[in-house]
């Protein structure tokens, strides 16, 4: 199945996006978490404060369906 | 009771449907960190006449820190902050008390700090205290008004555990982050804004639109998104069964 | 939020008149499913235990369930919860109309009322405008007058629950009047509304509610709907109401009369269904999206008295305040029960108490001196109506019974006790549990005290044997897992036993709304994790073991039946026992009806069990441990 | 075709503004159905509803032409056509033209009939013979 990553801030130059400025089309077998595919593409979940999707933030351990969109955001915590 | 002088000074504000500038005035707001965002949002709940503002950073100024930190002067430069913050407020707005705590956050202060505040305030530069003071908040119940920058990105949320979503719920304690981060200035200034409108928002007893939902502010493009951030039934901080 | 949620939550702290809305707390909803099971957890959660259910730390859920105003039958309700003054214990309560749907659409889920408001309000909700508005003006109104006054104030199309001058004064058994005649009448609702001066909820909505999958739910509820238009019992619910079974309970020996001393009503004929539909009936009334309309909007009219235009009375009411009041005119009941809707009483606990007081008259306890020179005789409607008013407005020994039959008993004492018909607090519902064994065990047991809905058994009685009480505990154990579920839900139960619609069949609706995809099997564990909660909330409120508050009042097993086909029959204090022993030992609780932590922690609730724990009150774990599956499956039977 | 109306026989669920707004809308809202329920209470205690009567009102007052008669004989909205005007709501004299804040057109009846087939009470029901009539164009 078919899956797309966003990033925000640092991490856009770690996901190296393909599709467009911030994004990455990414395949994976279904059942993977969220986690398992980030090693997978070789980001290291670690570097990921958070993701969402539509609107709404899901954990490392969701499972994704085909084609959705879900964008990751780095730590920040500068002040 | 205001007096003709405070009257006269927030005539402007007290125009709004749904302001109460008594409430203000009685409030008590502790602020964390006056880096960037501290500066931004002390300086603007000073000027909307919030009664007692708890100051609270263990830092000195630095010549770096002027780029965003607006509260102070090259003149500031080796000083304590809540020094240099407390005198800046004196000048804009005399009637306002300022607590002032040269200390740096940790789990043993942040109980003393936080008590008897409204709202808790984040100008923090480092995730460790965040996740300090959100523990506070949680304990206490008191709002905590979330503000993170990074170069062009932002963030800002409001978490009032166990009512919303908690910052432990947004993103796990030991995520990596690193220090001296590159910061645009502008960026915490326009974080500290919105945070100090939501904690305004909140003392009046409004609606405050980042009650456990998150902003993303990005300056490359300028977007604003905001995303709802559920409660994690496996949040270590605020979980409820 | 595509899951039959509206997503807002509002909290108004009504002493500083802070209104502020979160975010929904789906993963709460997802574990305790809304409506009764929410306001349980929050009650648990947010109430300190030595609050006084009057006093500013009590606080009023109303909230609006998963299902409600979603489309599926009879997604009516609305739930109110808040630690009831009657029982002392987690109180909630729920009514049908038109309110629950109007919240959501006005795009809220659930309000949580804090604290005490100094000067009469009631909150204006008209999608996102939500205030706090002056009720000077309203304060002192009758319910039914108010919400009239409110619908010419505010516009037809708000959705307004009001409450009256027992509300206002502190009755304990005041009630929520919604939609000209449907109360939260339980637990005393009412009087905590009154005690925060909130004189009325309004609420107007245009929002839409987005479930998960609109197409499956509307084809599977359109196809239960085209069914049951055929069934059977369609027909006289949809004439009758539950006044229907006011003959059915009489033949049946269960009709509480003349305060549930005998089963048997001579005058039967007289205050039945076919009397309310000939004598009374002006229109059905249904609530939202229920196609049986059950509710009966009537006229009582009396020579010397005004018409008044009510609803109802349904069964409850008619046999509370018909037969147990040794009424004799179905208009003199139906005058009754306006006099309550309108005072702003619950019309089952009200029933109960104005009994009791008849009693107690016609025993001397209480003379016509003490009634400002009023008499109080059976069957006397003018007796009634002062009463009441003593009563609403706490004259006299109007105060005495403004707390309900238990505390009246304790004020005249005398013996009293043993007919003031009540457990935990609140009267008893409109079945005689003495030759009804499981009925009788569902009052003793149900949380808020003897009400009927907790668990309907009185057909499980009549099926199983009426003489017995051996092996009726397990059953009421299941019905009290099943029947709360809708209350959880927010949707009406009449459906389900009447029009055989099987809980499969919700739980699959449930389904489609949430997407959750749980099981029977699953909700039942909710409503069972529900019951426990309470059980605890209520035991740590209580300080004492949960078996002294399970008893049913002397008459219950020391008064055999005098009359009616039920004549000689009554249970033994042995029999009673030995059913809450029964009783305890399928739920896993020790023989002190407390809890075991075996029990708690199967159900996920560990923190309850530390907190009983240290209230001292943990039962003692049971030689062989807790029964796998507490409860056994039954299927009522329909009429 | 028509909808004949029992107003008597109403109970006031509202089941057909339900099924009404799912149909057209596939939304759960009472209030983007195109007919509705009046209810009097507490007197005389009585609900009414009002549906679509076919005076054609709507139609002669409309500027824009956006509703005209379908072949069905029901009134239909163009919803591209439609401004949104309002032009068209006050003169109906059952007061079932409706707007909505979500959507830029009125809500005018179809005569789907799906609420006459959920109603329970024959409160409002299918009029089969006025249908015969209007084939035989009386």
């Amino acid at each position: 199945m078919i899956i797309f990553l966003k990033a925000g801030g640092e991490l856009r130059t770690k996901l190296n996006p393909d599709v467009d400025y911030y994004t990455r089309r990414v395949e994976t077998e279904r059942g993977q978490t969220l986690r398992d595919i980030l090693t997978g593409i070789g980001i290291n979940p670690a570097f990921v404060a958070f993701a969402y999707k539509d609107d709404k933030v899901v954990r490392l351990d969701h499972v994704p369906v085909d084609g959705d969109v879900i964008t990751l955001q780095p730590p920040v915590s500068g002040g | 009771m205001l007096s003709d002088e405070e009257k006269q000074r927030y005539s402007r504000q007290m125009l709004i449907p749904g302001w109460d500038q008594e409430r203000l005035k009685q409030a008590t707001v502790l602020i964390v960190g006056l880096g960037g965002l501290g500066c931004a949002s002390t300086l603007y709940l000073a000027a909307a006449g919030i009664g007692r503002l708890r100051l609270c950073d263990g830092d000195t100024v630095g010549r770096s820190d002027l780029n965003r930190q607006t509260l102070y002067s090259e003149s500031s430069i080796g000083l304590f902050k809540v020094d240099e913050a407390g005198r800046r407020i004196a000048r804009l707005n005399p009637s306002i008390v300022v607590e002032k705590f040269k200390v740096f956050v940790d789990s043993q202060n942040a109980g003393k700090l936080a008590e008897g505040c409204q709202v808790i305030v984040d100008g923090l530069d480092n995730l460790e205290s965040r996740f300090v003071l959100n523990k506070e908040s949680f304990r206490q119940r008191i709002p905590f008004v979330y503000g993170a920058v990074h170069g062009w990105l932002g963030y800002a949320g409001v978490f009032y555990a166990p009512q919303t979503a908690c910052l432990a719920c947004l993103m796990h304690p030991d995520i990596v982050s690193r220090d001296r981060v590159p910061v645009a200035g502008i960026t915490p200034g326009l974080i500290g804004l919105i945070q100090a409108s939501e904690v305004i928002k909140w003392i009046l007893g409004r609606d405050t639109s980042l009650l456990g939902r998150l902003l993303i502010y990005d300056g490359t493009d300028l977007s604003f998104e905001i995303i709802s951030v559920g409660k994690n039934p496996a949040c270590p901080v605020c979980a409820r069964a | 939020m595509a899951n039959g949620l509206a997503g807002k939550t509002l909290r108004i702290d009504l002493a500083r008149g802070d209104i502020r809305s979160f975010p929904t707390d789906e993963g709460l909803y997802r574990h305790w499913h809304g409506g009764r099971g929410i306001t349980a957890k929050i009650l648990y959660d947010e109430v300190p235990r030595d609050a006084d259910p009057l006093g500013p730390e009590n606080i009023l859920i109303v909230n609006a369930g998963i299902m409600s105003g979603c489309f599926i039958p009879a997604g009516s309700k609305v739930e109110f919860g808040s630690v009831s003054p009657l029982t002392n214990g987690p109180g909630d309560s729920n009514m049908g109309g038109h309110l629950g749907p109007a919240l959501k659409f006005a795009g809220y889920d659930m309000i949580i009322f804090e604290d005490l408001s100094r000067r009469p309000v009631f909150l204006f909700v008209d999608n996102q405008t939500v205030e706090l508005r002056d009720a000077t003006k309203y304060w002192g109104m009758k319910s039914l007058d108010c919400e009239k006054k409110l619908k010419e104030d505010l516009g037809e199309d708000f959705e307004i629950a009001t409450i009256g001058p027992a509300g206002e004064n502190g009755i304990l058994f005041s009630c929520i009047t919604h939609d000209f005649g449907r109360q939260a009448g339980r637990t005393g609702q009412g009087a905590v509304m009154g005690s925060k001066k909130l004189k009325a909820i309004a609420v107007r909505g245009n929002k839409s509610i987005h479930v998960r999958n609109l197409d499956s739910l509307t084809k599977q509820v359109t196809e239960i709907i085209l069914r049951t238009k055929k069934h059977p019992n369609m027909v006289p619910w949809q004439k009758y109401g539950t006044a229907f079974f006011i003959q059915w309970s009489n033949t049946n020996a269960c009709i509480p009369a003349y305060n549930f001393q005998t089963t048997f009503y001579e005058d039967i004929d007289r205050i039945d269904g076919d009397q309310l539909v000939e004598k009374c009936l002006i229109t059905h009334k249904a609530c939202f999206g229920c196609w049986m309309n059950c509710g009966k909007y009537t006229k009582a009219v009396i020579p010397g008295k005004p018409e008044v235009h009510l609803e109802g009375p349904e069964y409850e009411t008619g046999s509370l305040c018909g037969s147990n009041l040794g009424m004799k005119d179905i208009n003199h009941v139906a005058y009754i029960n306006w006099l309550l809707d309108n005072l702003g009483m619950d019309s089952m606990s009200g029933g109960g108490v104005i009994a009791f007081a008849m009693e107690c008259f016609e025993r001397g306890l209480i003379s016509e001196a003490d009634l400002e020179g009023h008499s109080l005789k059976w069957g006397s409607v003018d007796d009634v109506e002062h009463f009441l008013d003593m009563v609403a407005h706490k004259r006299g020994i109007g105060e005495w019974f403004a707390g309900g039959s238990k505390r009246a008993a304790a004020k005249i004492g005398r013996g009293s006790e043993k007919f003031a018909m009540q457990v935990k607090g609140q009267e008893m519902s409109g079945y005689d549990g003495r030759w009804a064994p499981g009925m009788l065990l569902s009052y003793m047991t149900a949380d808020i005290g003897a009400h009927h809905n907790r668990s309907w058994t009185i057909t499980v009685d009549m099926a199983e044997g009426r003489d017995t009480v051996e092996g009726r505990a397990k059953i009421v154990v299941y019905l009290q897992h099943i029947r709360p579920l809708f209350d959880t839900w927010c949707i009406c139960r009449l459906f389900w036993g009447e029009l055989d619609i099987t809980p499969e069949e919700i739980v699959e609706s449930l389904n489609h709304i949430t997407g959750w995809g749980v099981s029977v099997a699953e909700v039942l564990r909710t409503s069972e994790m529900i019951w426990n909660l309470n059980r605890c909330h209520y035991i740590e409120r209580n300080r004492d073991n949960g078996r002294s508050f399970d008893y049913p009042p002397a008459r219950a097993w020391e008064d055999k039946i005098p009359s009616g086909p039920g004549t000689g029959k009554g249970l033994s204090l042995a029999q009673i026992d030995r059913m809450l022993d029964e009783y305890y030992a399928a739920r896993g609780w020790d023989e002190k009806g407390n809890p075991t932590r075996e029990l708690l922690e199967d159900l996920g609730l560990g923190y309850a069990a530390d907190r009983l724990a240290k209230a001292g009150f943990l039962g003692r774990s049971i030689p062989g441990g807790i029964p796998p599956v507490r409860g056994e499956k039954y299927k009522p039977k329909a009429f | 075709m028509r909808i004949k109306v029992n107003r008597d026989k109403c109970t006031g669920c509202r089941l057909c503004l339900q099924i009404c707004a799912i149909e057209h809308f596939n939304e759960i809202n009472p209030k983007k159905a195109a007919l509705r329920i009046e209810a009097k209470f507490p007197d005389p205690g009585k609900y009414r509803p009002f549906v679509c009567t076919l005076c054609g009102k709507c139609a002669e007052v409309c500027p824009e032409e956006a509703i005209s008669r379908a072949d069905s004989g029901a009134y239909i909205v163009d919803r591209d056509k439609c401004t949104n005007c309002g032009v068209c709501v006050p003169p109906c004299p059952v007061g079932v033209v409706f707007q909505h804040p979500d959507h830029d057109y009125v809500i005018i009846c179809d005569f789907c009939m799906l609420c006459t087939e959920l109603c329970n009470t024959g409160a409002i029901v299918k009029w089969e013979k006025a249908a015969s009539l209007e084939a035989k164009g009386v």
